[in-house]
């Protein structure tokens, strides 16, 4: 290995596909979908089901394959295997698409964060139970229900419910989610589904946490609220009640000893899911960013305004001198986030990795769209531009995936080698 | 002496404000927000607490006395309201008070008299022009002296209530002396390109203005021959915004906290973690600074003192701290900070238009 | 009342008497003292005391008189005293002195912290007794002995132990104290004292901690160690051991019911003094910052860059909103120490107030300082001027009277309203 | 291929250093800051390390192996030892370095086999100038053409090792061409006005030099004809500065974070204060930020791409970087912060200097 920032030509073509999707099928649609809000991105979803489920069914096919040849890939096989640019691909289309529209990004029909779950816990069974609506047909939407009223940061105080009954072999869950991204699409568009997080055992914190998987038109599941935001309008986050809902003995997420508990890999699992959602929160706020910047520098230009890179402090303007503390903080942002991606590329446990990025970006995001509306002026205050709007959108990046100051404890508890207990 | 307490008079005006804020605006702040519009009630109640009479001269009705110091109160508790309502409510001293300042006896004589009315005075000021930067002194928006009196043209952004307005104050570069002067125009006199769509402020309506060719008679320009002191009038909106930047600031601190104690995650208020205390503790720091800050220029200002630089300073000072605690408000939320029915979000919307608000305010 | 900024007449002659003995016996003597540590201030000693001494002497004659007439001021004359402007003269000298050097002005020939102390918690015949050395004869210099090893923000944790022996009617203190400003002074030059913290009862925590007062000469207290510091290196910082140092029964301070422990007066008067020192490490900080913030202004007028107060944003250049932010941040510390000096003159509890004005002025500081070493470039990162000096000084007002960690804690549990457990 | 995982042989280097680091430099570097004199033991070992002749061409005798990354490396190692004595091994480069990269065959047969020997090699370069302000692309030295060579006249400062050097490059603005160019001049051609007293790097001899009417050959022109690359050599010291930043930034964090995990107060850790692991927290991941933009610059280097934009920015965001990292350490220790017997003051009057070094490192 060498210290290599090399990005693989693959990835750049993809990327420049990404940006025509993203300035014909997001851009134009910017304004009126943020004005607009619960409105769904049609152009979009239309322009990018074909190319998506393309890949899921591509992906459902090798684990066909798999399957068919004893459920592992030969040892050999893998260790031959050239590293993979599976998340270094999907940092750049997440920031690409950010670049385009934070709140349509999230509207990709896909599994998204129920998708990384089911990846991460799932069977082989279940992968191609549940994703198969993602390869196929009309466009569906998974979701990832977690947050409720009284469990924010604190997700070990989780209230919902789900017990077996034994009778018909069924779950039967109750309670209340919110803050679910895209719970709406999964739910009342398609054929998605939400995977939602209940208690098993109130009594036994975490590890009587598990993941089920709820189809969309499971009677008993309604979507009770739309939020209305600060940003991101074009996405929806929704609140979902569980009223007795019923679903299969086998929708509950996991190998047989996380489903019976004889694992803490359940909500382990799930956690990791962090480890790669962290790092792609992240790039969509570089996205976001990097838009802010571009439109900061084109409007300065046309002003007449170039940033003199290489000149000294003093004979910088005030405003040159925050366009460039702008790119260096994105640059930044940028380069923790290409570390925690390429761990996961590599296999290599990233969580401190993940949450540094995800609390720098979000920082980075903030500060740089704000920015962005200040050197603006009257016309970055107004609804005219997009600028405004990135800010808005910007800010959910140091929210959501744990807040910056969720982020930061992570982070201060990995350097100091402390448990939740020891830092609290 | 120096001393940190207002007079009695200023105490029960700022309680008066208070439960104004409280009954009258606050309960549909969200909803005329989301609405874009105005709530008539609420400033119909505003209007008939006489704050800009009460700073109108004495020989006219008024109650004469124009205090920055009483100025900065009273906007520092009405944006703690709801920062649309308190520019709304204060839009018609946009011209009253340059009027009162330097109107020509004449002038005030034949203006001031409807903001002693019971109705709403239907007059605005125009200063802030579109683009990217905004430089007051040196407008775009013209005067050219002519033998008929002076040919205004530009265009002016962010007017608020032009619409409705009567009279507005044009600031305009004279183009014979290269000043920045003032003109008093009739609504008719100017075309409306849009209503301005901004981030914030919401349920007040600003408008985009254009002046072509505009032709006002000489007496129309404020102060007459002699004019007016345009630094003063900068300096007196440089104060009049900052005070306001604390009101909403303290309004999202207020709420940031009661929120990080009622809010219970890991079997406690979150407020006693050291992360969310410490953010609390440095919005309050910053929030009182500013406010002393703002309260030493106003006492400048009545002072008869220069006051330019600290105005100037105090309202860069605001227009950061603004952001800083507005967005801290959001931050303790977490999600609840994104979501609108909170007013987390609109304060940060509202707070962070500062920088842009040139004009829209005056003590 | 009314909000009011003014400040009397006589304050500011007084600061301008004080500003010509900063610049002719401090400013001079900077770069000399700092360069050579340990070395005493004469010249600024020499100015002063006489002033002090007799102002000292001053005071000591009102307590003789309130003795003479019955130890009370009658409560009529109370009321119609006019409000005090004792603390703020105090924060203006303070300020002007801190412009001429922090270093030197900590070498103020007085009771200094100790005096706080004494003035706070002492009776008349106490006051008389300890202070009279400040008002008369050789300079003298009073200090207070706090911190510990293992006692720094910690105050509780102080080991120091203080045994009343009944046949002597002697205190016998044994222990180790570190970071005693002008320990030394007190110590091993003119005739001075220190205060020091000590527990009579080490199961008993807070209210078993007790003020000993003791005399320069007493066998058993030496001074163990001089400290090299960052900065104000003109002020001595000494550790002192205690070896069974005899001190009489009467160098307990305060009243009776404090010394038997009936009253918990003993450690909330000292730590009122907080109160009190708090604001005027924040003034020192202030005139710190105004020597830097002027000088900067100086050097860049100089080279012909002026500061353009009312420009818009993007007319200035970068060090120009540099000026004007070090000028901004000054004056929102000034604004934040003036009311809570206007407070302790009003007699109105301020410890939040204090601990604001604290933060704020040494955060401020230690940017203002910092800002300045950069913008003068080569200039200021050298001995030859004064700046790089400040920076150091600057930031013990950072750290000191509570670090601005300890001080945000204090802010943060006034406002939350929550104790010491709530908010640990 | 994206990988952050540097080669067998860069791992070995960094860990070379390290132990160079603990054993060699560190143990006395209080010492000699308080004694504003260098440690020659520690610079002996440090100089049989061979990283200046690693870089040098192979024709000479160097091992041609001048890489930016691999340089990096180094640089913060050393730094994360010792800022003064890192600069200190590393000045003769200062020399070595642009010859390698820009000298005639003439220049570099001359010129650098002094660096292959066993001895300290006596050369240094002068590009900063005193005053407030320095602008590279604007020397106030002036280099001017005449029949038989140049004649070089202005004032440069913080020359580190000036005195001791026999040979050293002095930067300068060709007076015809209005380009900085470099050239080699002999150390009794320049006279030395003084040992520079700096707040930091106090155990690195700098000196003020004074050239006045110096009259070098032609042949002493870096380069000769063809001149040199400057802008290259601005950002291989762009991005050396800030490696150096991060290993004095790295020093100050890993000690503070120590030192909050064993200091107990209030019956626990002060680091299981969220206050304080909140500000190691940030002081890690600053650390790591700056570290990524300075391997992807000099990456961009070593791959021979355009690194101007990228270099000049990762100093910046060094230069606040190291002294966000540097002044929390000092925050952390508290009262032992401001006491020179421990490191975090030093590492704090080290930090703030970066700004102010430019060309005191190349890579």
């Amino acid at each position: 290995m060498a210290i290599d920032f090399k990005i693989p030509e693959g990835i750049l073509q993809t990327r420049q596909m990404v940006q025509y999707i993203a300035e014909t099928t997001m851009r134009p649609f910017s304004r009126e979908l943020d004005e607009n809000e619960h409105q769904r991105p049609t152009a979009f979803v239309q322009a990018v089901w074909p190319i998506l489920s393309a890949q899921q069914a591509q992906a459902l096919a090798r684990i066909e394959r798999e399957l068919e040849s004893g459920g592992t890939t030969p040892v050999k096989e893998k260790t031959k295997e050239r590293i993979s640019t599976h998340y270094l691909s999907m940092m750049y289309l997440v920031e690409m698409l950010s670049w385009g529209d934070a709140g349509i990004y999230l509207c990709l029909p896909s599994a998204a964060l129920g998708g990384f779950a089911i990846e991460a816990v799932g069977t082989p069974e279940q992968k191609l139970r549940f994703l198969r609506r993602f390869a196929e047909g009309e466009p569906s939407w998974g979701a990832m229900a977690m947050t409720e009223p009284n469990a924010g940061s604190d997700t070990s105080a989780i209230q919902t419910t789900a017990v077996f009954d034994e009778e018909t072999q069924e779950w039967v869950l109750n309670g209340e989610k919110i803050f679910c991204t895209s719970g709406g699409l999964a739910l009342n568009e398609g054929d998605g589904l939400v995977m939602v997080w209940a208690t098993v055992d109130r009594n036994a914190g975490r590890s009587g946490m598990k993941l089920f998987v709820v189809e969309a038109g499971t009677p008993g599941v309604t979507v009770v609220k739309a939020e209305k935001k600060h940003g991101i309008r074009a996405s929806d986050t929704v609140a979902i009640s569980f009223n007795n809902a019923r679903i299969p003995a086998d929708n509950i997420l996991g190998s047989p000893e996380v489903k019976e508990g004889k694992s803490g890999k359940g909500f382990k699992g799930a956690m990791a899911t962090f480890d790669a959602s962290r790092p792609l929160v992240a790039a969509s706020a570089l996205g976001i960013g990097r838009a802010a910047v571009e439109f900061v520098k084109e409007k300065l230009a046309e002003e007449g305004i170039e940033i003199p890179y290489g000149a000294p402090y003093h004979k910088l303007t005030a405003v040159q001198r925050d366009v460039m503390e702008m790119e260096a903080q994105l640059k930044a942002a940028h380069l923790l986030t290409l570390r925690s991606i390429a761990m996961l590329d590599e296999k290599i446990s990233n969580p401190l990795e993940a949450s540094m990025a995800k609390v720098k970006a979000g920082k980075a995001i903030t500060w740089i769209t704000q920015k962005a509306v200040e050197l603006l002026g009257p016309l970055g205050y107004s609804r005219e531009v997009l600028v405004e709007k990135w800010m808005r959108d910007g800010k959910i990046n140091d929210i959501y995936e744990g807040t910056g100051q969720i982020n930061t404890l992570i982070v201060a508890r990995r350097i100091l080698d402390y448990t939740r207990t020891e830092l609290a | 002496m120096v001393s940190f307490t207002p007079t009695e008079d200023q105490q029960l005006l700022i309680e008066t404000i208070r439960r104004f804020a409280e009954n009258d605006v606050r309960p549909t702040a969200h909803e005329h927000d989301e609405a874009s519009e105005p709530n008539p009630d609420a400033l119909k109640v505003g209007w008939q607490m006489g704050l800009i009479p009460s700073a109108l001269p004495e020989e006219l009705g008024g109650f004469g006395e124009m205090s920055a110091v009483t100025g900065v109160l009273a906007l520092e508790e009405l944006a703690f309201g709801e920062l649309a309502t308190a520019m709304h409510l204060m839009t018609p001293a946009l011209f009253a008070y340059p009027v009162t300042l330097f109107g020509t006896a004449e002038q005030r004589e034949n203006l001031l008299p409807m903001f002693l009315e019971e109705d709403f005075a239907p007059a605005t000021a125009a200063l802030l022009e579109p683009g990217i930067s905004f430089d007051p002194y040196s407008l775009k928006t013209t005067a050219s002296p002519t033998e008929q009196g002076f040919v205004l043209n530009g265009i002016k952004a962010y007017v608020p209530l032009a619409d409705s307005a009567t009279h507005i104050l044009v600031y305009a570069r004279n183009t014979e002396t290269g000043n920045q002067e003032a003109f008093i125009v009739s609504r008719d006199q100017v075309e409306i390109e849009r209503r301005e769509m901004l981030m914030g402020i919401r349920a007040l309506p600003t408008y985009r203005l254009k002046l072509h060719d505009v032709t006002v008679a000489p007496d129309s320009r404020l102060g007459g021959a002699v004019g007016i002191n345009y630094q003063l009038i900068l300096d007196r909106s440089n104060v009049a915004l900052a005070a306001l930047a604390v009101g909403v600031a303290r309004a999202a601190y207020e709420y940031a906290k009661e929120y990080a104690k009622q809010r219970v995650q890991f079997g406690k208020p979150i407020a006693q973690n050291q992360a969310i205390a410490f953010m609390l503790a440095e919005m309050a720091i910053e929030v009182d600074a500013t406010r002393l800050m703002v309260w030493e220029a106003a006492w400048k200002l009545d002072q008869g003192e220069d006051a330019s630089k600290d105005a100037y300073l105090t309202r860069q000072y605001a227009n950061k701290m603004v952001l800083m605690v507005t967005d801290s408000g959001v931050q303790t939320l977490g999600g609840y900070g994104f979501i609108r029915e909170y007013p987390a979000e609109r304060w940060l919307r509202n707070g962070r238009g500062f920088p842009t608000f040139d004009g829209l305010a005056i003590v």
